[in-house]
């Protein structure tokens, strides 16, 4: 039987895995899609509706 | 619309067999559930309504991912879907009863046997049967949604079950516990059986509608 | 008449990716710095806070648990209405809100059985039980889930919107039962204490750390919804440009 | 035939996914005219014919149909579309489709022909009672013209409609058009082949997708 | 051969990840369980294994009559059947085997989790796990001869059903049986066990040869 | 390309149900030589090409390619069969489908092309990533050509080939079955449109269907 301690950490331990997990994942698809619209940009691959001269 | 409900139930009756695949299903739960029992009759007979309604509620997603996606392979789908609102809501409530006389009722009629097996009373079959009676379209009813979601899927078929199944389970707490109510002495039948009713007619509204609303979405 | 254009117009311009981009760009460093400052003042005083007579240490579970199943539910709220502007007013944005709160809320969800078995295991002397309440978080748990799949399955995201959005729509039905699930079932699972009409029934130096850390998770929540947007906003951008670099060339016409 | 006046499009813009397909489409149809779409391979024909049918939204632009006292008719109550497939159950026989869409579709704008003359006008006699899975590829084709008499609607949308049909057929195709227009009717229809029609008004899609309006994913 | 396994698993992943909506339908049966049969622990840890296999058995059903149907319909099969003799029967194994490995090893793989929510002990998740390694796979291939002959039936697919699911049920039942024997005490469990995977390799090689008889026979 | 002489059919016969469609047919095509089979619908195109293809039992007859030496080669093996589907997944991308079928047909009778050059050979650059379904019905065709072009077989059985082609691709078809009968392949191909293939030899199915033999019930 393990304390309750081990309980409370258990859970606060669990959550922070959790949602660290999310924030990394996020980040981490976040660069992918910046990279790969980079990639597409340097091949010279442009937005058509892209005003003139907008960047973002 | 009679037109569709009979070329539906051809199809069904000619090339699906799902009536009988239904059946044949319901039959082989309740032939297994009893192994982990063991040979306990009178507890055979307490969960019996609790087995026979899950055996339903399984045996009725059997067909349910074809209910259009044949329609659709064949072209058949797009004049469904051209029809104006109103119609494709009524289209979609007959294509469900169809449904419904495909694969429920077999299963209603069956349950008077599936009780016998299980030992159950003579009152007790009768309260699943008229249980089933009701739930079952139901089923069929909320089962459209899933179809219709899945429609442009090419194996839609455990996905419509996992979409429908959790929507599926008030009508299983209201089945089972009016099937209850009906032989343990205390509780009324009537109410969880009214809710049960007022679920099934709030899912034959819902469903034609809501599998309209994904049906015109996804048309390609 | 005029009126009319000038909200559209505003919606519109909503509606533009573009410039929802550079508007949650300015929004966000803020909204992730409250989350932040609001986790650690939430963090500090839930510990701080008195240990209860009954429960022991373990009541410091409650700082976490009852926020995540409230963010849980709150989250299928967001993708509800979300899913409403899709259908209704085929707002571009509302699409993308749906789909990237899923594996939000699937793991706030998840947090929620997790803390709730591990307070369970102490408290009720067992990991799980079938109880209404439970069962009605799993089932939201299991429709996450499903959505995920169903996302997954349509790669062309113009098609699997209205079928999702559909579908988050019909499964809505599921809240009130988690909500209400405690009442209408007698059930292991304390009832609402917080949440409720005659006003909350808990003690305040528990009340407290309990709301700040539901502001945190809410602050949470829409700082990780609105990056997820973003990307899923680039996924798209990149989507498109491939096909259309495709059809360039390769239509040759 | 009682039925529209007129089939009015308008601007009409249709795209897939985000490329643009074709822009500015408009064109008025009045009784006993066709209008035939030709153009490339994925030019956009069959896109264009769904978004007429209402199976797919236009992007912008508009497609309606006029009474003679001028008010809008539901396109899909009074038009037949015809699609790359047949609409018909290879398992049910061929008087048994027929029979279906004859009751499915019937209902407003007047009465079509009996299903064994409809087989009869399309030149299968006697295959009413054979499975549909059982014809030939342009037999199957055929029955599903046969589709279109059954119940009588005045605007016919056609996409390729001769697919599969040998040269006689040709010539009956055009023959039930024809019939169908000089009772009143209207007709669109896409094809790469000629359809044998005189006197028909003619659309060609370039097949230049390449603008993309904004406000959009790209 | 690799080729077509890597085929008919992609088709399968794309539709939703075939692993991730097996365990998930499998969630969603065990989810539904409880509502019918109510929360008592010690009944669901009794009834648990017979549930599994229950849901085993679905999920494959709810796959097994698109194996070749969508081939069919798309004309790739043409080319499969075009094969000769035995490079026909070694299609149809790997095909029955892709299949397994998209409907039957997920199920088999989300035992444990199941179990742990079905309160069951580890020796019965484990028998059930044991039994579900072998038996799935048994009826994939039996359901491939079902399979083959829907497909090939312009109109009489009712006899796959009557034909198909009555010898699943030998499977159903030994693998229950042997899964109960496994926790139950004076029951041996290796006697169902090996007669389970008799009908499994039975029905492997069986399987194979008769679906191939059934498409070669028939083609249209 | 190494591969069979000769591909030999004496007596064929083929029937359909009780009718039979078609009696004494025979043949013999040597390398770089094509067969067209043309005749009205439902005059037996597809069921003979089924038959030579080993789909169907013919009634009697035989028909067997020879290699150079003599010997009988197994037709699965050394023939392309294109019916009138596709034979492509809607969901799996271009290039998926292509590179199943080029492993999965691959083995026996040489090298087909690379993927991408065959998806440029039926001028389609640049689709390969996109999947099927997105394809309109011209370029589905297409790309289901290009399959016969990614694995190396002597003799190819095509059934309307050129459906739903646009006139541009019509040329592109041809060029490619001059192409393969050049490097010394076969063709046999049943349709309704002239193929724009010169010095072909030619079969008429009358489409009389109308003997029966004996022994049967009609
Ligand atoms: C896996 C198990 C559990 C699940 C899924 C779960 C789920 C939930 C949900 C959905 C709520 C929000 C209810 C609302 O806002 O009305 C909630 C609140 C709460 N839960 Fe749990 N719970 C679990 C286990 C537990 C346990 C073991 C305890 C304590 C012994 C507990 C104590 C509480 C308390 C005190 C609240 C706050 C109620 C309120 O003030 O409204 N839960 N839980
Ligand atoms: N699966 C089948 N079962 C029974 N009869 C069939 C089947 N398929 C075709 N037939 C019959 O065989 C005859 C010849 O069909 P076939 O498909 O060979 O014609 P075809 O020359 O290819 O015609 P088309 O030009 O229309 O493609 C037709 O009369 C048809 O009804
Ligand atoms: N379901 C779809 N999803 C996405 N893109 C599609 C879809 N169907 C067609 N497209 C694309 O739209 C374009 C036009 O297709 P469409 O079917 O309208 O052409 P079409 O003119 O009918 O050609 P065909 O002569 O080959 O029938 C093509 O480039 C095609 O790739
Ligand atoms: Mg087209
Ligand atoms: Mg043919």
């Amino acid at each position: 039987m393990m304390s309750h301690e081990a309980f409370v950490f258990l859970s606060y331990g669990a959550t922070a895995l959790t949602l660290a997990g999310l924030l990394i994942g996020i980040v981490l698809d976040g660069r992918a899609r910046r990279r790969e619209l980079a990639e597409l940009e340097a091949q010279g691959v442009r937005r058509r509706s892209e005003p003139a001269g907008e960047a973002n | 619309m009679i037109a569709l409900i009979k070329r539906d139930l051809a199809i069904a009756t000619r090339s699906g067999g799902a009536a009988m695949l239904g059946v044949l299903f319901f039959l082989a739960v309740v032939a297994v559930i009893p192994f982990g029992m063991g040979p306990d009759l009178n507890l055979l007979a307490r969960i019996g309504p609790a087995i026979l309604w899950i055996g339903a509620l399984l045996a009725s997603l059997l067909g349910l991912d074809r209910l259009f996606q044949a329609d659709r392979e064949d072209g058949s789908l797009d004049m469904l879907v051209m029809q104006d609102w109103l119609s494709l809501v009524l289209t979609l409530f007959v294509k469900s009863l169809a449904h419904w006389f495909a694969t429920g009722l077999p299963l209603v009629l069956a349950a008077p046997l599936l009780g016998l097996l299980m030992n159950m009373s003579a009152t007790s079959t009768g309260a699943v049967m008229l249980t089933l009676l009701v739930g079952t379209p139901a089923i069929s009813f909320i089962g459209a949604v899933g179809a219709a979601v899945a429609v442009v899927l090419p194996r839609g078929g455990l996905l419509v079950s996992i979409l429908i199944l959790p929507l599926a389970i008030p009508i299983l707490i209201f089945g089972v516990s009016a099937a209850y109510a009906a032989v343990t002495d205390p509780d009324p039948f009537w109410p969880p059986f009214m809710i049960l009713s007022a679920i099934a007619l709030f899912f034959a509204a819902l469903g034609p509608v809501a599998a309209a609303a994904a049906l015109k979405g996804a048309s390609d | 008449m005029s009126d009319t254009t000038i909200s559209q117009g505003w919606f519109t311009s909503l509606a533009n990716p573009t410039r929802f981009l550079a508007l949650s760009g300015r929004v966000l460093p803020y909204l992730a710095t409250a989350a932040v400052l609001s986790l650690l003042v939430g963090l500090y005083m839930s510990f701080a806070a008195p240990e209860d007579y009954q429960q022991g240490i373990t009541v410091r579970i409650m700082f976490i648990h009852v926020p995540a199943a409230w963010l849980a539910m709150m989250c299928y709220s967001v993708m509800a209405i979300a899913s409403i502007g899709t259908l209704v007013w085929r707002h571009p944005l509302a699409d993308v809100a749906a789909k990237t709160a899923l594996p939000i809320g699937a793991a706030f969800t998840f947090l929620s059985l997790l803390t709730g078995s591990l307070w369970g295991r102490p408290m009720w002397g067992t990991w799980w039980v079938w109880d209404a309440r439970l069962t009605s978080v799993f089932v939201l748990f299991l429709m996450y889930l499903g959505l995920m799949a169903l996302h997954k399955a349509m790669d062309d995201p113009a098609r699997a919107a209205r079928p999702a959005a559909v579908l988050t729509l019909v499964g809505f039905i599921n809240i009130p039962i988690i909500k209400f699930s405690v009442e209408w079932w007698n059930t292991l699972h304390q009832p609402a204490s917080v949440i409720r009409l005659d006003g909350p029934t808990i003690h305040p130096t528990m009340l407290y750390p309990l709301l700040v850390m539901a502001l945190a998770y809410t602050l949470i929540f829409f700082t990780l919804h609105l990056m997820a947007m973003r990307n899923e906003i680039l996924r798209r951008r990149v989507q498109t440009m491939r096909r259309q670099a495709a059809q360039a060339i390769g239509g040759g016409r | 035939m009682r039925g529209p006046m007129q089939a009015v499009a308008t601007k009409l813009k249709g795209r897939r996914g985000d490329s643009v397909l074709f822009e500015d489409i408009g064109f008025t149809l009045g009784r006993g005219e066709a209008l035939v779409i030709t153009g490339p391979n994925g030019s956009g024909k069959s896109t264009l014919l769904r978004i007429l049918a209402g199976l797919l939204g236009a992007d912008s632009g508009t497609f309606s149909l006029l009474g003679d006292d001028g008010t809008a008719l539901p396109v899909a109550d009074y038009s037949h579309y015809l699609g790359h497939r047949n609409a018909m159950k290879r398992e049910l026989k061929v008087s048994e489709n027929l029979a279906f869409w004859q009751s499915f579709q019937g209902a407003e704008s007047g009465e079509g022909m009996p299903i064994d003359e409809a087989i009869d006008q399309v030149g299968l006699t006697g295959v009413a009672h054979l499975p549909f899975g059982y014809l030939s590829a342009g037999q199957q084709r055929r029955i599903a013209l046969a589709r279109l008499l059954v119940s009588s609607r005045p605007l016919w949308l056609l996409d390729e409609p001769t697919a599969a049909l040998d040269k006689r057929s040709d010539r009956l195709f055009a023959d039930l058009v024809r019939a169908h227009l000089e009772t009143g009717g209207l007709a669109i229809a896409a094809t790469h082949q000629p359809l044998g029609l005189d006197s028909v008004r003619a659309l060609e899609l370039s097949g230049i997708h390449s603008t993309v309006s904004d406000g959009t994913w790209a």
